[in-house]
This record gives structure tokens, C-alpha cells and sequence, in this order.
């Protein structure tokens, strides 16, 4: 499959995206955030980084980018989209993911291994995994701390939306120790922690990540 | 050149780790009878010509737009206005 | 303006005109830190009084901190050690923004690291932040992608009060700077003593790769070449200094106020290297340079100097930030996130190309001459017109006295055998927790933690091992590691065996790794070299530094000084700090810190000391 | 319980990228006639009782040591006023 990977200015984790979309088996192909053209993708990976700096909140720019337009109608046409931490960020602000992110609870960035559980593996970005997995993926972010209203966590809960859980510590303050949530339909995810991170033994922290990148293929041939 | 502000704060029913932070650094420092602190932001523009009420729909539109989240936080646009005590 | 002005109004631009007909004029030379011969060298140079911009330049440029004009004299025996490192010819050595060496498989390697001392004191977050910002640009103007970045700190006790406001300020600017930049920090140092309470060092180290034939030099060639000021806009960024010259120009109620300290703007230098390796790739680059301390001054200087004829500037084309900066503040201005290119006039468009794709703002400012000066317009008004050379490269040098201390011999007669002992297993228990506590020893993920290290994929060692190691070629795992160290207790002792030490640690982390040690860049931070003590610590320490690179058959490539780290009369333990490169031809031969379970035998792996 | 107000602003002379990047995206999303945009920090402090002189100059002293960094920021301390347009 063809997944594209979109470079904003300040992208930082795009060449990581490219190179675990090559090891889960795709063909990765770059987009630039200034041309309204997916390139004929079948998927769209925001990568992570720090969009425009993350000056004025994270994501709050990069979502006028001339390509978010695009990547917006596919998405509600149901093309997989996932956002990794910065790219997770550009999602809530364009709207195709509830909630918002906001600086950790503890006001430092942080990057450590960590531990997570996949609470639902029937999205095209998670059904190589199974439900209630428990991974260790890098986490590395400054505002990551994932908050909603009330009713709209509720809701997320009830449908099923919250694609992954931090086990052990919660590192930023994300309510519920949401560290992933999807779309109602489940093609859009957006995810804190970097998976592409970890898709290789010698770098990262292990390759429990790599079932981000494989997914696609097997909702595709199921 | 006049200047418009805009105020963002985080809405109060959010989390806002930074106040928070500050709320718990006044004591240590010797600070008393603060019994709350918000952090939010504030924004100076310069805008062209005369602040009639179209430029500051205008400008309440690049508030609700860009400059805020309206998820998280809520704003207010002003004429800028002169200070009590200046540093 | 108010009649009763206090400041005497100079309206005119002091141009070189100016300076001709009114060579009397008293100028602030004393001020901006010159010592008298050195202002009446300058005089001797010009055949007249610099103006006003003339003397900015020279002042900044023969400052100690540019000019090395107390270490040169030392730092000279460097060029006796053989450049060439185990793996062949030096491609690029000390003088160039970075050394750069050959690695193999048609790679080369560009590393340095360098201070950001005095503004990270004055304001750490900034201070810390500017200091990444600085060296990456000198790795990028090599022509090389930036890969990693490590930062060797040193701080005063943990628990004293300034270290509370100095400490997190830092690590908060080196993380922010460098995690935006996509930069990981493979490695560096914390390191805590009574003596950098009021001047903690702030080293930073960037190490960048690139193949042969993208080496690009400083130097600013071939007459009718464009010469390109590229990046942020220039303020009144750090040139609190060059305010009296400033002064003297405006009025009373001018804005008089320059602030000393920058503030950068990482997105900005994100975008700089992305738009500078794309213009590299496309070949667009006859001679480039970085701008860090002395701004313009510098890359205009230092690109003329090294080039082969001249340059003309139109400053007055240099897009600001501030309106009111007087031409000789545009010159010394240190803002950062810009760089300065040469270019063929061909290739102009498609330079400036590149740099509208990134939203990088470029201006042409000038042209290489072959007059052999370097001249510089102010709307029309030649305000400087010198040899390039007597800035950059010919600035004055001192034979500073120095003189072993008299407290030396009763310094390494007070050994540690008079200290008491343990006696007891609970004393000697105690001993060890105390040790294991102690902020130098002990677990270091509270700041390494705020640090990506992972960003780019290519991080196979980072904290908590010896030495940081990044793949450089996916196909091939060819590698890079680096690794830095300084004991400034032992250096201090010693200030020979000190520097050999510290050589000799940074190597065995780089070996222990399982790279090959191929060179090193260090960097020198010492107290007042007007102190016969300091100069004899730092002189000694060179003199180690050499013998020790000698016997391991390993080149400097480059490096720092930084002098007058002292608080009052205190200087810092002398501090030399070494980072050693080595290259591994392939990293998943590398081998981590710490013991391992060998799966499937539980017996694990076998245990050896080596060494006496 | 009364609401202080601390304005915090990068100083005029200091490089403010969040202002510049806010100012770069303004005309990408069609909006115009803004010639400079600075951002800055608002801070909301409640304050037990009434705000008299000395809390102010005790705000203004918090404003002074915490909330601020002289070198690169100045800052405001106001007591509360009510804003023209509210989100
Ligand atoms: N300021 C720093 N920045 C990045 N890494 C650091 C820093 N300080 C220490 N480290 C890393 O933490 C690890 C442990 O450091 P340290 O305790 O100094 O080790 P050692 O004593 O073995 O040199 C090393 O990998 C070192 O590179």
C-alpha cells in the first residue's frame, strides 16, 4: 500500500514515519504540507515534530496547511489517517479527533520507554495487535496531556474510542490515561506515543511499535 | 497603528498545569492570599488604520480561529487599554 | 528632540570621509574593550581613526572570545600532531567552522564543541538554547546534516540557591533547542562543584555527516559571486556592548537600550537547515558561513579573509528587525538563526528559490570584489573600508605570563591518604551510599529525560552508556560515536595529567563502545588568562593535550577557549573538556553499557577486568 | 475574593517567534491589516480579600520575581476590568 507521510515545517519524526512505513511492509511516499495533492495514497501518517515550532498551541498552524485540507475530506471519506504526538495534535485542532492536548501535568517535556495497552484493535492502524496487548513504545512529548470534557470522555469510553492506554505511570496528565483516541468511524487515530520509535531492535525501544505500520495491510486483506 | 488584545485563557473547567504550578511556587517564595492562578495568554496586534467594530469582528475572528481552541479555552478582544502599575 | 539634549548630537555618519577630515575625534576604543596599542595598531592599519562601524568590527573581532588572542600562542602546538586520524587525511582542520574527517565508505564526519558560558549565567533558558543553536549552524555550514547533539554542563552544588534558578533554565534550553531542531542527545555531562556556582559552563557538542564531495568551505571567491545574507531577521540582539558607539549617534531618548542576552528561535533554524541542505544538494554554494558571535562583523570578515579578493556590503539592504539600529549595531548585532552564502550570479534565482519554499527570508547584500578590501556601504556611504584579513586573521596576540602556583605543591601534598577511612562494614555501607547519592555519580534521567534521543531513528547508544553512538548509513550500519569527559578535580591537581586524562577517559568510552577512536575537538574553559596561575593551568593543559593525542595518533580538528569563567578572584577548576570521535563499521556490533542475560543460557555472560 | 490581573510581555527589543509565527499565518487564512503581533503571558490571580495598594505592590513584586524574567520580559499588573466582546 501506498501511505503517505506528511513534512510540515518543523516535521521531525517524518523520515522515522518513512522508514517504519517501509518496514511494515508499504511504500512510503512524502507529501509537503504546501500542495493540496495526497499523491493517490491509500493512507496518511502526520508525523511528529514541532510544527511551526509549536508557537501558539501545537498543531494550531499546521492545520491551515494547504494539504490538511485534503487530508481532512479523505479522512471523513474514511481513509486511514493516524497522527503520531505532533501529528495527534494537528488532528484535534482540525476537528476529525475530539479533545485537545495541553502541556503536561508536570511542565517538562519527557522521553522514556513506555508502556501502554491497545484497547482496541479493530482499526486499520491497530488490528495487528490484540485487544488489551499491553507494548512499550517511546514517549516523548512537551504537551501531551490529552484532555476532554466530561461527557465527551464518557462517550469516548462508551463507543469504544479510545484506541490506547498508558500502563504503569501516567506521563503528562492525560485524563483516563488516554494515550490514543479514534474517529467514531475508526479510520483516524491519533496517538501520543511513537511507535514509529519502535520498529527496530537496534534502535528504540524494541519493535513493538511495528504493528502500527503492518495493520494496513491486513485490514486490507481481511 | 492601533493595537488590539486579545486574551485566551484556559476554560475553567480545564486542567492548567501552569497556574498550578505558579498557585504552588507563591508560598514557597513567601507569597500569601492568592487562592487561585490562571495562565493563559496574551496577544498585541497592530492592526492598520482605526479599530471600528468590523475590525474587531474581524479580529474576534482570528481569535476564535487561530488564536484559541475553543475545546479548551475561551478569549476576550479589547482595545488596548492603560495600565495601573507599569514595570 | 529636546533642546537640552544631555548627549552631544553626532548627526552625521561617521563615514570613511568623515574619519579622513576629522581624524582627532575621541572615540569609546577603551569602552569596547581595547587596550590602547592595540586601538593605535588599528589607526596604523588604516593609515587614519577606524569609524565608528570600523571599530565595532575590530573590537568584536579582536576580543578575546574571537580572536583567541591569549590561548593562540598554546593552541599552536596542535598543528605539530600529524592530520591525519587512523582512518586518513583530515578533510578539514582547526580554522574551519569544524574539522571534518574521513570515515569511510565515501562519509565524512564534521564534529565540535564549543562554550555558551556567560549568557547561559545571565539568562539560562536562552543562554543554554543559543549555545545548540551556535554549534549546529557551524556543523551546517560545513555542509553537513546535522545528526546529534550532546551538551557537557557543569553546575555548583545542587542544593545552592543560584543553582535552582541556573539549572533547570539550562536543561530546559538545551532540550527545547535541540528536541526542535529533531536533533537527538546522544550523551553529555552534569557535573557539580563549588567553583562554577556563579559561572556554571554550558558546553554544547554537534556532530554532523556528510559525503566527500559536499565539503563547503568559508571563503568568499570569485569576483562578481553574490554574496547572500540568509535567515532570521538582524536586531538589537546582544550587542549591549556597541551601545556606546550607538549612543553616540542618537539622541538622549534613542532607543539606548540594546539587550545583551538572544533569544532563538529553533523553528526558525529548523527551517535553516532543511532550506541549506537543499540549496547544498543542488549545488548552489561556492563559500558559506554561519553567523554566532560578531554577527556580520565576522562573516563578512572571515569570508573576504579566507577568499581571494574582496567584498562590498550594502548593510543597508539587511533586512531588520528593529528600524532604528545604527549601521555599526547591524554589524556587531549577534542575532541568531542567520547565515551568509557566496553564490554565482547563475544560481541567485534559484537560491532564492529554495529559500521561498522554506520561508526563509534572503537578500542579496553584496558582491566579491577584487579590490582585496572589504567595503561597506550605509545608503550609499562607505562607513568601512579595510584589509578583511587584519579583522579575521590578524588580530593581536598576547604572551600572557604564567607561572606555576605556589599553592600547587601543597595542593598534591594534601593526598587523599590523610583523609580518614571506613573501618567498619557499616562506615564503609555508609560510604558507599553517601557515594551513589552524590550528584555526580548518581543516576542522571532527570535531565537526560527531558531529552529526545530517539528523534531520527539512528540513535544506537545514548544514556545511560559511555558514549553516544548514531548509524550514519542504514544499508551499510555504518556508524559514528562520541563521547565526552573532563575531570576538572583532577585537572586541577594536575593540569597536564588532567587534560591527558580527560583524553584518555572520552577515548576508552568511545573504544569501550566498540568504535575505533579517530580524532578529537575540545573545549578549554578556564579563568582570567591575566592570572599566571590560570595561564600556567592552561598552557599545561595544551601541552597534556598534545602529548596525549600524540601517543594515541589522534588529530584535534578543532575546539573553544573560553577564558575568565571566574567568580571575584575564583577561578573554575580548570576544565578541558575532550570529545573523542570514533567511527564502528558496524553498529549492531556495539556494545552497551551495563551487564546482560545471554537468552537461552543462563549463565549469562562472562565477566573480565582488564587492564592493571 | 478580587482578580489581579499580570500582563506579561517580551520586551520590545527581544526576537518574540511565537508573535512572528502567529503574524506569518494570519494572511495565509485570509486575514489582513495586522502589521505586528507580540505574545505574551496573562496571568489571573484571585486574591483573598480587597485589593488594596500593598497587594498590589505584593503582586507586583510576584510579577517581578516569578511570573516575569526581567531581561527579556516586561509585565503589567492590573486590577480586573471588564472586556468589550467576550467568546
Ligand atoms: N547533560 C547531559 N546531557 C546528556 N546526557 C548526559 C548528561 N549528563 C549525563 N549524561 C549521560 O548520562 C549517562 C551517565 O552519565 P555519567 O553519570 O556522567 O556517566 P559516567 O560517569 O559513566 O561518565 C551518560 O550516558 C551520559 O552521556
Amino acid at each position: 500500500m501506498k501511505i503517505g507521510v506528511v513534512t510540515f515545517p518543523g516535521s521531525l519524526d517524518d523520515v522515522d514515519a518513512q522508514r517504519a512505513v517501509r518496514i511494515g511492509g508499504n511504500e512510503a511516499v512524502a507529501l509537503w504540507h504546501g500542495e493540496h495533492d495526497l499523491k493517490g495514497v491509500d493512507a496518511v501518517v502526520l508525523p511528529g515534530g514541532f510544527s511551526y515550532g509549536d508557537y501558539l498551541r501545537c498543531g494550531a498552524i499546521s492545520r491551515f496547511s494547504p494539504v490538511m485540507a485534503e487530508v481532512v475530506e479523505a479522512a471523513q471519506r474514511g481513509m486511514p489517517v493516524l497522527g503520531i504526538c505532533n501529528g495527534f495534535q494537528i488532528l484535534c485542532e482540525s476537528h476529525l479527533l475530539p479533545g485537545a492536548l495541553i502541556r503536561n501535568d508536570h511542565r517538562k517535556f519527557v522521553c522514556r520507554d513506555q508502556r501502554l495497552r491497545i484497547e482496541r484493535a479493530d482499526t486499520p492502524w491497530t488490528s495487528a495487535y490484540e485487544a488489551g496487548q499491553e507494548i512499550t513504545v517511546v514517549l516523548k512529548n512537551g504537551e501531551g496531556g490529552y484532555v476532554a470534557d466530561e461527557a465527551t470522555l464518557d462517550r469516548l469510553e462508551g463507543e469504544g474510542q479510545v484506541v490506547a492506554r498508558y500502563l504503569d505511570h501516567n506521563p503528562n496528565g492525560s485524563l483516563r490515561d488516554i494515550a490514543g483516541v479514534s474517529n467514531e468511524r475508526g479510520n483516524v487515530v491519533g496517538l501520543m506515543p511513537h511507535p514509529e520509535h519502535a520498529v527496530e531492535d537496534l534502535t528504540g525501544s524494541g519493535t513493538d511499535g511495528l504493528g502500527f505500520f503492518t495493520s494496513l495491510v491486513e485490514a486490507v486483506l481481511a | 497603528m492601533s493595537r488590539v488584545v486579545v486574551d485566551v485563557m484556559p476554560k475553567p473547567e480545564i486542567l492548567d498545569p501552569q497556574g498550578k504550578a505558579v498557585l504552588g511556587a507563591l508560598p514557597r517564595l513567601g507569597f500569601s492570599g492568592v487562592a487561585d492562578v490562571r495562565q493563559g495568554k496574551r496577544f498585541e496586534l497592530e492592526v492598520e488604520g482605526e479599530v471600528t467594530d468590523e475590525v474587531l469582528a474581524e479580529v474576534a475572528r482570528m481569535a476564535e480561529t487561530l488564536l484559541s481552541n475553543p475545546v479548551i479555552e475561551n478569549f476576550t478582544v479589547r482595545v488596548e487599554e492603560t495600565a495601573e502599575v507599569q514595570a | 528632540m529636546p533642546e537640552d539634549s544631555p548627549q552631544p548630537r553626532v548627526s552625521a555618519l561617521d563615514t570613511v570621509a568623515v574619519a579622513t577630515d576629522d581624524p582627532g575625534r575621541e572615540q569609546p576604543w577603551s569602552d569596547l574593550g581595547l587596550k590602547a596599542d592595540e586601538y593605535a595598531r588599528i589607526r596604523e592599519i588604516l593609515g587614519r581613526r577606524p569609524t565608528s562601524s570600523e571599530l565595532a568590527m575590530y573590537s568584536v573581532m579582536w576580543s578575546e572570545h574571537c580572536s583567541y588572542k591569549s590561548s593562540k600562542v598554546h593552541l599552536k602546538q596542535f598543528s605539530e600532531i600529524p592530520q591525519e586520524t587512523p582512518a586518513g587525511k583530515m578533510l578539514a582542520g582547526i580554522g574551519e567552522n569544524a574539522g571534518v574527517i574521513d570515515v569511510g565508505q565515501g562519509y565524512a564526519v564534521t564534529f565540535k564543541v564549543e562554550s555558551h558560558n556567560h549568557p547561559s549565567y545571565v539568562e539560562p533558558h536562552q543562554g543554554a538554547a543559543t549555545g545548540i543553536g551556535g554549534i549546529v549552524r557551524d556543523i551546517l555550514a560545513m555542509g553537513a546534516r546535522p545528526v546529534a547533539v550532546m551538551d557537557p554542563l557543569r553546575f555548583g552544588p545542587l542544593d545552592a540557591p543560584d543553582t535552582h534558578r541556573v539549572l533547570p533554565g539550562i536543561v530546559e534550553g538545551v532540550g527545547h533547542y535541540g528536541n526542535c531542531l529533531g536533533l537527538p542527545n546522544i550523551g553529555g555531562e552534569a557535573v557539580f562543584d563549588e567553583t562554577y556556582l556563579g559561572n556554571p559552563l554550558v558546553n554544547a557538542l554537534c556532530v554532523g555527516v556528510l559525503r566527500h564531495e559536499d565539503l563547503h568551505l568559508a571563503k568568499a571567491s570569485g569576483a562578481g559571486n553574490q554574496v547572500i545574507l540568509y535567515g532570521a531577521r538582524t536586531g538589537g540582539d546582544g550587542i549591549g556592548g556597541v551601545s556606546v558607539l550607538a549612543s553616540e549617534t542618537f539622541d538622549a531618548d534613542g532607543p539606548a537600550k540594546r539587550p545583551s542576552v538572544q533569544v532563538g528561535d529553533p523553528f526558525m533554524e529548523k527551517l535553516l537547515i532543511e532550506c541549506t541542505l537543499e540549496i547544498f544538494a543542488a549545488g548552489l554554494v561556492a563559500g558559506i558561513q554561519d553567523l554566532g558571535g560578531a554577527g556580520l562583523s565576522c562573516a563578512t570578515s572571515e569570508l573576504a579573509s579566507a577568499g581571494d579578493g574582496g567584498m562590498h556590503v550594502e548593510l543597508d539592504r539587511v533586512p531588520l528587525r528593529d528600524s532604528t539600529l545604527a549601521p555599526e549595531e547591524i554589524l556587531m548585532s549577534e542575532s541568531q538563526e542567520r547565515m551568509m552564502a557566496v553564490v554565482e550570479p547563475g544560481d541567485v534565482e534559484a537560491f532564492m528559490a529554495i529559500c521561498a519554499k522554506w520561508d526563509v527570508e534572503a537578500v542579496v547584500v553584496g558582491e566579491v570584489t577584487d579590490t582585496g578590501r572589504l567595503e561597506i556601504d550605509w545608503h550609499g556611504e562607505r562607513v568601512v573600508d579595510v584589509p578583511p584579513r587584519s579583522v579575521a586573521h590578524d588580530g593581536p596576540t598576547y604572551e600572557r605570563p604564567f607561572a606555576r602556583p605556589a599553592w600547587q605543591d601543597a595542593l598534591q601534598a594534601d593526598a587523599a591518604e590523610a583523609l580518614p577511612r571506613p573501618t567498619t562494614g557499616e562506615e564503609l555501607g555508609e560510604t558507599l551510599l553517601r557515594l551513589v547519592a552524590s550528584p555526580n555519580l548518581c543516576d542522571k534521567s532527570w535531565i537526560t529525560d527531558q531529552y529526545d534521543r530517539y528523534v531520527r531513528g539512528n540513535t544506537v547508544l545514548s544514556q545511560p552508556s559511555d558514549s553516544g553512538m548514531v548509524r550514519i548509513d542504514e544499508e551499510s550500519n555504518l556508524g559514528v560515536a562520541v563521547a565526552t569527559d573532563c575531570n576538572g578535580r583532577f585537572a586541577k591537581l594536575d593540569p597536564y595529567t588532567g587534560a591527558r586524562l580527560a583524553l584518555a577517559e572520552s577515548y576508552r568510552n568511545v573504544a569501550t563502545g566498540g568504535a575505533v577512536p579517530l580524532a578529537i575537538s575540545d573545549c578549554l574553559n578556564f579563568g582570567s588568562p591575566e592570572d599566571p596561575d590560570v595561564m600556567w593551568q592552561f598552557a599545561e593543559a595544551c601541552r597534556g593535550l598534545k602529548d596525549g593525542c600524540l601517543e594515541l595518533g589522534i588529530p584535534v580538528t578543532g575546539g573553544n577557549v573560553s577564558l575568565y569563567n571566574q567568580t571575584g578572584e575564583t577561578a573554575i577548576l580548570p576544565t578541558p573538556v575532550v570529545a573523542v570521535l570514533g567511527v564502528i563499521d558496524d553498529v549492531t556490533r556495539r556494545t552497551p553499557t551495563g551487564w546482560r542475560a545471554v537468552e537461552g543460557d543462563d549463565r549469562g555472560e562472562s565477566v573480565f577486568l582488564l587492564g592493571e
